[in-house]
């Protein structure tokens, strides 16, 4: 717990009544390749939320290297600029094209000179094949395209640890081999990440832990061996019973 | 000017060209300063309509210190009290209120400048309030996705969320822009020369208020129109997402 | 659109032009004359032209209709039949009389200077003395005040107003120094703001050609001269264009507007 | 009214006071016309705004008969020319202009009736602008949504498209009530008396035009202020969404 | 030929000059399921944009039972009534709750009563396993649930053909389990289906032809059972090699 980069203590979200997220504990060490995994609706969308502070939790405690995020908006600036996220629904910049969509905050937070922010944007969006159309804007992409531009925005920012939703359920099955491999070669080079993911395989392979949460709580948080094989929790065999099968 | 001459008009229309080639000197000039004022109140004050729905759409947050916090509340107090009192009141008594409230004050400003100042306040707390409409019809994924990677509120603010609320708000500029125009009529309660005080001096003259207005009205119509056309112009530029070239220098070779 | 009845004598004016027409409340004024009421509303209108209305209606043994309209509108609105003559204060001018037809003047007003009391211009006496003064005057908006202006050496012209009362907000905050209007109307304003000063200039220091601006008439529209000459013959018959005559109504019904009570 | 009388008033407020007290018949008068016309005549002019917006949405099909296309080219160039033309001129103008010209064709209306014709006919031209720019800021998806299962352009206009884009418009809807209440000032022109021609009377009598300007300016305030909190009210109420309540009798029991 | 429900023939479609689609050609016979799969940016979902006459070609026709589907909106209707879709982006109407959002069109479209419209959303609403939603606004739902929703409002116009654009990219694997279960059910009813998806899996499970597209061509059309077995393109078998491989 001593070198956790990211700690969640006894996190909980409530809307309204409806409780999303009930007394969440879990630390995340440096190199760490975290998969949550779980039914819809479970709440692990809004656990990586909370975790980059999009949402306030309603009880508990996120820490980075121990020191507790508060509600300060310069830490939760800096804290972001180190913690990056990808989501589900892309979020790319409607105003911009893909290149400036890169470029955007290494150029305002990170505060590159244009020639390293636009070098940094062009090895990113190699890395996910998507150079040829630094020109085009968000809403002529396809789907696919989009995610692939949006995790190559979180990568230009070098980040620390990154928060991927879903990042490949808008691909195609070689694509996700080659953005999963990406993920892979990013995580050799000691980047810590937390993926909510369906992508049974790919957590089982490549996670140092998974999670696998249900209702708002985490069920069992195990190596992926241990997890996908031995599952202790019933309701955990219920779930990947179908993959295990399939 | 009129290849023709009305010496003794009888209709309508032919009092309209009379009065308009008689005259033609004091319609330009009350055009020429009408244009003035409406450009320049309106371009100030929209820059003030966008600094005032900014401010109040500014979270103010729980961890600020309490300085901050207090000089944020203290803001957006001032802030909402000034759009609702502009708001609220007629720019007539604006006018009043502060060319001679100043003059009093034993600063000497000219009716031309209170006349700017005038607009420029009175456009600013309409603009605050269409400003911060166009904010909120803006996805909060846009803010989200600059917020994820440490981009602070302003900044996201300033680089995404605005750019894409302003082709929004291009129509309702329009809308306001030529109210503007038409409001400077209302000026010449401190003597400002503008084309609705011209069209009264030319119609008080013969007591042919009504072809004067006319006059003016086509005046008008003609201003409003070219400038329209700039709108919609700058709205469909913004509009226009352009096809664009495949960056060829970047593709692999399968 | 014309529901011109013989019987019944029309007049438009905005009563709101104290002390030549006004709006109250009630159909008396404190000396007992009677109001008249305005046409499609509960109010009454008196002052100077209603008097002289009133007079003109009895010796044409018609019925007086008052008509209270806005200054801008004031000529539309006869054209379109609202009423048939105006009696609002209007001054004949040759221009004017190419849109209307006029009748003798049933007024003539004098026309004065007004300045701010203990001002810089308090002691002013006749135009040679605001001669190279460089103050700034102003007056009422398309009045025949206005080329008067050019008749004070080296003044400065410093926009006119749409009233005159908005002439003498201006002299009040120093924004113009001398405002030229006629003394009716100064006086009273002069009721109500006492930090105004009427200036009768000296009458060989005065102005020159102002007699468009003196001559108070009564409009009807163009093509109505049947109607003129009948109000120009009962002014005829009753002695209306004597100057004293006129002087002492007036006198009595500056003595009789809100303002001075 | 007042508990005390200030009977030789000597400064501009207790000018102000003693105006109110004593012409506040008459005030109240203004003060009701004016909300009449702004009321009635807002209402009004939001439908035709609504309806002319709507109709500048419609795109002509290339499959639809010709004279449908032809209808419907014909009504599209209708409401550009109507906004077009409202928006480009001053209020001032049309009301003379439609007041005395109905008038001239026999047709006996009276001021109020063409009063509220106008404020209409000119609040549905601003208002076509701004559904407009509403209905542009909707998502396309939106649309696609409903089109991919046969709705028709025109249901999914009212059913889909409308109701969002109505919740980003309420700002701008009290933006234009605002210059409403104000705007029927214009309207004294064919003799509405309204609340500022109120003002000119009791200003004219006294010589008092700045005070008697003042206290309308106090009245309008109170009312824009009151109608405020109703826009912000419905504008509060239509962005909530409130927490729903699981449907449980719908739980399928694991 | 003669008994195709959609017959899309010569089909060409260009953004500016970027050509999306290339004079594609086949049927649909009824009771078919035709699964697309293909890479990122092959043009899928402009191909089923079009059948649905939301994008228009730039060349060919779309008929719908031998009658070639034009320009005339009355006729598009009452076509898109009968030929539902289902968006990658869920394109739930955000002013309406989940229940709303399933009876809008059966109500306005179909003209069903109150009741009958209430009881389909119900039928379909639990298919999906979103009727405990009813009362819940699209924004209060996770991606999953949307797409869910998406689903049954779109089962619920009884639909004789329905597309679908990537159905199951954000559902969670038991969820797409009971979705696919859902789909296969529905294959049994006759409802005819082009499915744009990645799951190869499914595709190769349960659609009758196999289609294989690549930069706006249709490179293979085969039954699955050939087309995954047995590939005769290059392309394909490169595409399909990641999966064949895992
Ligand atoms: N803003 C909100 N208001 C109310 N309820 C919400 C809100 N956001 C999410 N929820 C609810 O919280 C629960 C968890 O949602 P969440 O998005 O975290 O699920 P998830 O595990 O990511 O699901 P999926 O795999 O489908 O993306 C869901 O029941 C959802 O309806
Ligand atoms: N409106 C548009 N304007 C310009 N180009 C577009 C537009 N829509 C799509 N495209 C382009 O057309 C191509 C095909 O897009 P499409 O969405 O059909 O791909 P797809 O096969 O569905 O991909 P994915 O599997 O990622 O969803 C892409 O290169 C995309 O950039
Ligand atoms: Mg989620
Ligand atoms: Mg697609």
């Amino acid at each position: 717990m001593g070198d956790a980069i990211i700690s969640v203590e006894e996190l909980s979200k409530a809307f309204g009544n409806h409780e999303v997220l009930r007394k969440i504990d879990f630390n995340v060490g440096p190199g760490e390749i975290i998969c949550i995994v779980g039914s819809s609706g479970s709440g692990k969308s809004t656990l990586l939320r909370c975790i980059n502070k999009l949402e306030t939790q309603t009880s508990g405690k996120i820490r980075y290297h121990g020191k507790e995020i508060g509600a300060v908006q310069k830490e939760i600036n800096d804290y972001r600029s180190k913690v990056g996220m990808v989501f589900q629904s892309f979020n790319l910049f409607n105003n911009m094209t893909v290149l400036q969509n890169c470029m955007l905050c290494t150029r305002k937070v990170l505060h590159l000179s244009k020639e390293e922010a636009f070098d940094r944007a062009i090895t990113h969006l190699k890395q996910v094949g998507m150079a040829p159309f630094i020109n085009a804007n968000p809403t002529q992409l396809s789907g696919g395209q989009k995610q692939r531009v949006a995790i190559a925005r979180s990568l230009c920012m070098n980040p620390e640890v990154l928060l991927f939703d879903e990042p490949t359920s808008a691909l195609d099955p070689e694509m996700v081999g080659e953005v999963l491999n990406v993920m892979k070669e990013l995580a050799t080079t000691g980047l810590t990440m937390i993926i909510v993911t369906h992508e049974m395989a790919f957590a089982r392979d490549v996670s140092t832990r998974t999670i696998f949460m249900d209702q708002g709580y985490i069920v069992e948080d195990a190596p992926p061996a241990e997890l996908f094989k031995n599952p202790k929790n019933a309701r955990t065999r219920e779930f990947l019973r179908r993959y295990l099968a399939g | 000017m009129l290849g023709f001459s009305i010496t003794d008009p009888s209709n309508s229309l032919e009092w309209m060209i009379f009065l308009a080639k008689k005259y033609s000197g004091m319609f330009l000039e009350g055009t020429w300063l009408t244009l003035y004022i409406a450009v320049a109140g309106t371009i100030l004050g929209f820059l003030l309509g966008y600094i005032i729905g900014i401010i109040q759409d500014i979270r103010i947050n729980e961890g600020d210190s309490i300085l901050k916090k207090g000089i944020f509340k203290i803001l957006k107090a001032i802030c909402r009290i000034y759009v609702e009192v502009f708001r609220d009141t007629p720019m007539i008594v604006q006018a009043m209120v502060l060319y001679y409230g100043i003059r009093q004050a034993n600063v000497n400003i000219t009716p031309l400048f209170a006349g700017v100042m005038v607009t420029v306040l009175n456009t600013g707390a309409y603009m605050a309030e269409t400003v911060r409409a166009g904010i909120g019809s803006i996805d909060m994924g846009q803010r989200e996705g600059a917020w994820a990677m440490g981009m602070s509120p302003m900044k996201t603010m300033i680089y995404v969320v605005l750019p894409q609320a302003f082709k929004n708000i291009i129509p309702e500029m329009a809308n306001t822009f030529l109210t503007n125009l038409k409001m400077t009529s209302v000026l010449n309660v401190i003597a400002v020369q503008e084309l609705f005080m011209a069209a009264k001096t030319v119609g008080g003259n013969y007591y042919k208020y009504f072809e004067s207005y006319l006059v003016i009205a086509v005046i008008y119509f003609v201003l409003c129109f070219v400038f329209n056309r700039l709108f919609t112009f700058l709205e469909k530029k913004m509009k226009k997402t352009e096809n664009y070239a495949l960056a060829v220098e970047y593709m692999e070779n399968p | 659109a014309d529901k011109s009845d013989k019987d019944v004598l029309r007049v438009g004016m905005e009563c709101a032009y104290a002390p030549f027409n006004w709006t109250q409340d009630t159909d008396t004024t404190p000396d007992g004359s009677k109001a008249e009421p305005i046409y499609g509303s509960d109010y009454y209108t008196y002052g100077y032209d209603v008097a002289v209305a009133q007079k003109l209606a009895e010796q044409l043994g018609m019925k007086l209709e008052i008509h209270k309209v806005e200054w801008s509108s004031i000529g539309i609105s006869m054209d379109a039949g609202d009423y048939d003559c105006i009696i609002a204060g209007m001054g004949k001018t040759a221009e004017r009389e190419k849109s209307y037809a006029f009748t003798e003047p049933y007024y003539y007003r004098d026309n004065c200077i007004v300045v701010k009391a203990g001002g810089k211009y308090d002691d002013v006496k006749g135009l040679s003395d605001l001669a190279g003064t460089g103050c700034k005057v102003t007056t009422q908006l398309g009045t025949g005040w206005v080329p008067l202006l050019d008749q004070i050496d080296g003044a400065e012209q410093s926009g006119n107003y749409e009233t005159t009362s908005e002439c003498f907000m201006a002299i009040s905050n120093g924004v113009a120094d001398v405002c030229v209007v006629d003394v009716p109307t100064a006086e009273s304003a002069a009721l109500t703001n006492k930090d105004l000063k009427i200036i009768n200039l000296d009458e060989k220091d005065t102005f020159k050609n102002d007699d468009e601006m003196v001559n108070v008439c009564i409009a009807t529209r163009k093509d109505d001269t049947e109607l003129r000459d009948k109000l120009q013959g009962a002014m005829d018959d009753i002695g209306w264009n004597d100057k004293e005559k006129m002087d002492e109504l007036m006198d009595t019904v500056l003595t009789q507007q809100p303002a001075a009570n």
